[in-house]
């Protein structure tokens, strides 16, 4: 370990200058480039496997986790440089999952030995992708309302039923899920954690397209699908929703913040364009730009802001559901002010306005709605009382 | 009485489902709904009974535009008898009759850019001989593609008065049309002239009176786009609220959720007022149109704002489901943006409510 | 009575040429006007006197109640045809009051014979001025929330309690109060409709002071007011609640549809002036101001259609409440706007757009507030269900 | 520390019922109060050592206006200690030492319409002999009536090179100050000046150099009325919000209603965001000062729709005694509005940020 945070930036530094290929160095985020990992996976280029491994070997994919199992031991501050020394090469993320997102922090925080010696190597080697089981038709934001069932058979679980909203359910290896694993229970007892690989027969996907087009979502259908209970369950029996409502936190930072998103960076004047052509002198659109303009700025001030306070041990708690309403509510209005400005040439799904702006209308329902962040808040954060 | 017919046709026989299904087909409208509506007189809503029409006016037209837009209903209504019925009217066109049995198409070709702006028409139109030649692109031109005859308006002239409105047929030479993939999934095209010829008797209304003689037409396809969209409101709302009183959650039906409430209740508000708006615009039409440009653009205003929000809402009440596309919610939202920007927008009709009000 | 409309119309146009004061014609509608009438009214001129004595006499101050009360004895369309002459003669409402506008309403409706004959010809001479106590401290929207309780002592009633927001009650002969008389019975029962001289010994005033200066509206103290218990209940003994309700909607008219208030009649544009030379080329204020403008245009066509439809006998019902919402909230939009566009000479209460601008803040609290409105028509207009 | 120092402090010392009090009493803020505030160091906050200052800096002075706001303490703070320490530090003015002890009381003068417009500014300067006549009108001049001395922006010359900022006593012949009946019950004077004599020693900064001699105190008074501004909406949502957990209404806790907890939870989350910009807009005046506009504007921008929004939901969610005035509610209605105008108002501010982001 090197003595001081400098020694470890300049350290860092120099190994990414040696190790990052070229041809990857400031390349865009998007679907295109992104690396997944997986059983599956192709990789778009040699360049994006090597950094793949050289990076897991570095410990880099998850540099946080222990050493152990692939991580990088890392504390949070040398976490923070690695991530702005990364950035300041233009970097790609090496390997995005919601294995490192999601099902990784779960283990660490509730998986038994032999869980973490069995699933997260293969996550920060970025072998298997997991994706995550959680909402139900009908379920909505009353996420505890989980019907898949699975029943007790001795030396497995009988599990059927019915996820929604799986985010790549079609490509991903394995899935972690909630099921109830005792119907009598009350409504948050009963449910399970368990980890089922989309393999085993069964389990089959259909892709859910949205109002803006084709999406990663898909449906997953569980039909008779024997789960061995070996290592089945992360946590304990029937207290699944614990494990479930710590992750909730990480999914919603993720959406709020943008931070696992794919945004394209662009400016709202490099959207809109010449605001004097396309608009023309209609103050109406030009106020709702301006006033749209101020409202990010400051949203990303207080993105940092709040993240300097999580950072610095002082906690955001429950506020962060702010993060997650104000933050999808103002990119809904970035998109329709867009729309508006563009006018009449944004209206063809080829300009490749219409597709984002009818996916933005979701911000505000995926990772918990607006109503229940607004709930969060009159509720944990204000303390406003239930009756 | 009108309405309750209306409605009960279109719930029948065009209701979301087939706009869908249109959508799936690739097909702009359905040809045989369209002569339904012809043989019960849509067509021929704004054309006087010597030319066959129904001659019911434009309160009239409103209210089925209205019925239209709740269930979404895709014809060339409003392009061939509303829009064209009315320059074509006023200019005592001999082309009215074809119209109102539904034979002639119409489309409307105007922009030129991406916001309506008529009076900065920029396409050409050449005096040659005893006629013209258009030269230019015009967008965003609705029922572009299927059109039989075009209204293009050009410039023959110098200044305001330059401008000339043309009616001529969609197959003459040198104009060729390209289809948008629309959101709405309905015919929106981009027509290039490449000098086409127009002679004389093209010319609806006067050459250089092309803005006069557009007017007419205009203020018709606003009132009823507005009254479109205030229907389309009503519809999406409609479901929004059947949706609430069914759907249950945290072990209540989410209709009982009193910010959904409040919510709910403040859209009903904007939907009346808005109504109130688009059903005077259609009486000042009929009764003294040639000051109703003020009437009609308070309606289009309104009706743009009040459907953009009853569609953000019916998404966001409705949760995920509302998102895909199996779902009708989409729809609304897709035509409601595309209304909004159709024939001006908001801030194109304040400005006119506004300054008509000195402000 | 003439035979037709047009009769009538005809015979009272001709009426008011030659009854209605020179000096009258085109006043405006404001706190200096005003008739209010009452026991120590003072006329404000002789003109102003003889218009209400004449107009009395013809059954003109209250135009649709019984001549034997001294109203006019006309029906709907003819009061409406009364109304349009008065305002194209420019002649100023002969008299104002509470009791035409409420406790008259009350009384044909709930009061016996003795009760109408009573009071009904005092309010129509003008010779009576009624004031309104319904609200209490602490009660708020919740006006079935009655403190102040009647004891029944043999032949009168013992009044002790408070009341709020009573408007005009340091001015007002006689008050219609909402007393409990049964201290047991559930909330909404139990409540009387009662009324009381005001010169009753233990009733005192005390005026309110609003954050926009001086109000007509007071406070109400009743110790140990024995109130004589011939005629003192109007509708059942421990119903008033239903007498309430019936009143409640009238006032809510008044309110929202200004035709009660006082308003200066000045478009916006008038009030803002020249919008460039205030607002410069400030795209907020000058988009507001038109937003504010389509919907005020949208809204005065809705009260029209409402008003319609109630003449039509169509009925609007509990969507009268969208009125009182929407035209309070509009009121609020207006005045701040006309505030921002103004800048910093509206800040000196000398320039007289400061106190309206405050003033509004109440629009959407009194008569009802805005979000009993919105409860009034999700619940009984859209029908959304309360569980 | 300072915060909780501060808050301590302003608790005490100047609860909303002190300007209460100072209203009633037709005085514009207590000088003993003023005089507590500079012992403690508040009115040297932007003031060098080597002038009797504590030189605390920006984010400091934004901290001390935010506990002012929460409890709306009035006192000459913005007017000298914040914008008149920061326009004569930059100009190494030597009264600096008399402000930090809180002894001189300064006012800027610098609007004359009902916009502030520095750059429009009209009054003259007149050259003469060696010095200036200034001549014309100042309005909504913050301490205007009280201040000893006054920063005055007037036109010596053409364009915008043209201004020149001024030092001058408030008692010199032929200035005369008119206090306004302002709704906030604080100082904001109408100033008219009648061929008042000024010297070259008056000029603050370069002659000709009025805008950029003026642009540090402009700006650090923008930073910390936003930050006062943000104060009061935490200082109103606090009262409204404990109001909303006692207050029963139909035999429930009104906080409890739903509508209203996301509207609370709506105005939480306005003033998160804003206190964000408010602390940014500190911290870069007191690290890259010439670069510090836009975080200015920003804050400012943001800091008076959140205040607006904060009145109102707090005069609403009270109900009637919310508009008494023996209620403190109105008090901060009013000072929000006055906030809102004062050193350039939401769009003046919007403009800024909008055209440093090239919109």
């Amino acid at each position: 370990m090197p003595d001081t945070l400098e020694d470890f930036r300049a350290e860092i530094a120099e190994w990414i200058a040696e190790n990052l290929p070229g041809e990857l160095r400031g390349q865009p985020r998007n679907e295109d480039t992104i690396c997944w990992g997986g059983r599956n996976w192709k990789f778009r280029s040699e360049a994006q496997k090597d950094w793949l491994e050289r990076c897991h070997a570095r410990g880099l994919t998850c540099p946080r986790w222990p050493v152990d199992y692939g991580g990088g031991g890392m504390s949070r501050d040398e976490e923070k440089t690695l991530r702005a020394e990364m950035a300041r090469a233009g970097a790609p993320s090496p390997l995005d999952s919601f294995g490192i997102w999601m099902l990784g922090p779960a283990l660490l925080k509730f998986g038994t030995d032999e869980q973490k010696a069995e699933h997260l190597p293969e996550i920060t080697a970025g072998r298997i992708r997991w994706c995550q089981g959680y909402s139900e038709p009908g379920a909505g934001s009353d996420l505890a309302n989980v019907q898949t069932r699975a029943e007790d058979m001795g030396d497995h679980w009988l599990v059927n039923g019915q996820k929604i909203w799986t985010s790549y359910a079609d490509k991903a290896d394995k899935i972690f899920a909630l099921v109830r694993t005792d119907r009598d229970a009350p409504k948050h007892l009963g449910i399970s954690f368990m980890l089922i690989d989309m393999e085993t027969p069964g389990v089959t996907t259909r892709p859910i397209r949205l109002i803006s087009g084709a999406s990663p979502f898909c449906e997953t259908f569980f039909d008779n699908v024997k789960v061995p209970k070996e290592g089945a369950i992360v946590g304990e029996m029937n207290r699944g929703w614990d494990v479930a409502k710590y992750l909730l936190t990480h999914e919603r930072e993720m959406i709020g913040g943008g931070s696992g998103g794919l945004t394209t960076g662009a400016t709202l004047s490099e959207m809109i364009g010449d605001m004097d052509m396309v608009a023309g002198a209609d103050p109406v659109i030009r106020a709702q730009a301006m006033e749209l303009e101020v409202d990010s700025l400051a949203f990303g001030l207080t993105m940092e802001r709040y993240k300097d306070m999580a950072e610095s041990g002082a906690g955001v708690g429950h506020a962060s559901a702010m993060l997650k309403y104000y933050g999808t509510e103002l990119n809904k209005r970035r998109q329709e002010i867009i729309m508006s400005a563009r006018g009449s040439e944004a209206l063809d799904w080829g300009e490749g306005l219409a597709a984002p702006w009818l996916r933005s209308k979701a911000n505000s329902i995926e990772g918990g709605t607006s109503e229940v962040m607004l709930d969060i808040i009159s509720k944990r954060v204000l303390e406003l009382p239930s009756k | 009485m009108l309405r309750d017919a209306a409605r009960g046709f279109l719930d029948e026989n065009a209701p979301v489902s087939a706009l869908r299904a249109n959508r799936d087909a690739g097909q702009a409208f359905d040809p045989g709904l369209w002569r339904e509506m012809a043989q019960m007189g849509w067509a021929g809503v704004l054309i006087g009974e010597d030319h066959g029409g129904a001659d019911m006016g434009h309160r009239a037209a409103g209210i089925l535009a209205e019925e239209m837009g709740r269930t979404l209903a895709a014809s060339p209504f409003l392009s061939s008898a509303v829009i064209a019925a009315s320059a074509l009217r006023a200019a005592g066109s001999d082309r009215l009759g074809q119209i109102a049995e539904g034979a002639a198409l119409y489309a409307l070709a105007v922009d030129e850019g991406p916001k309506h702006a008529p009076d900065l028409t920029a396409m050409e139109a050449r005096p040659e001989g005893n006629g013209f030649r258009l030269k230019g692109r015009k967008v965003f031109v609705a029922d572009g593609a299927s059109a039989d005859r075009v209204l293009v308006l050009a410039c023959s002239g110098e200044g305001d008065e330059g401008l000339t409105l043309f009616d001529i047929d969609a197959g003459r030479a040198g104009l060729s049309r390209k289809g948008a993939d629309s959101i709405d999934a309905r015919d929106f095209a981009t027509l290039e002239f490449e000098d086409v010829e127009a002679t004389g008797e093209d010319v609806v209304g006067e050459v250089g009176g092309g803005l006069a003689a557009l007017a007419p037409g205009l203020r018709a396809g606003q009132a009823a786009l507005a009254a479109e969209l205030s229907g389309l409101s009503a519809g999406i709302s409609a479901v929004t609220l059947g949706y609430l009183k069914e759907r249950k959650q945290f072990d209540r039906t989410i209709g009982s959720f009193q910010a959904l409430q409040h919510r709910a209740a403040h859209l009903f508000a904007e939907i009346e007022v808005t109504a109130s708006a688009v059903a005077h615009a259609g009486r000042v039409l009929d009764h003294e149109p040639e000051n109703a440009q003020l009437a009609v653009s308070l309606a289009k205003a309104r009706a743009t704002q009040t459907a953009k929000l009853a569609v953000m809402e019916g998404v966001q009440m409705h949760g995920g489901i509302g998102m895909t596309d199996d779902y009708d919610a989409g729809f609304f939202m897709k035509r409601a943006r595309v209304g909004a920007e159709w024939l001006g927008d908001y801030g194109h009709h304040a400005a006119i409510v506004a300054a008509a009000r000195r402000l």
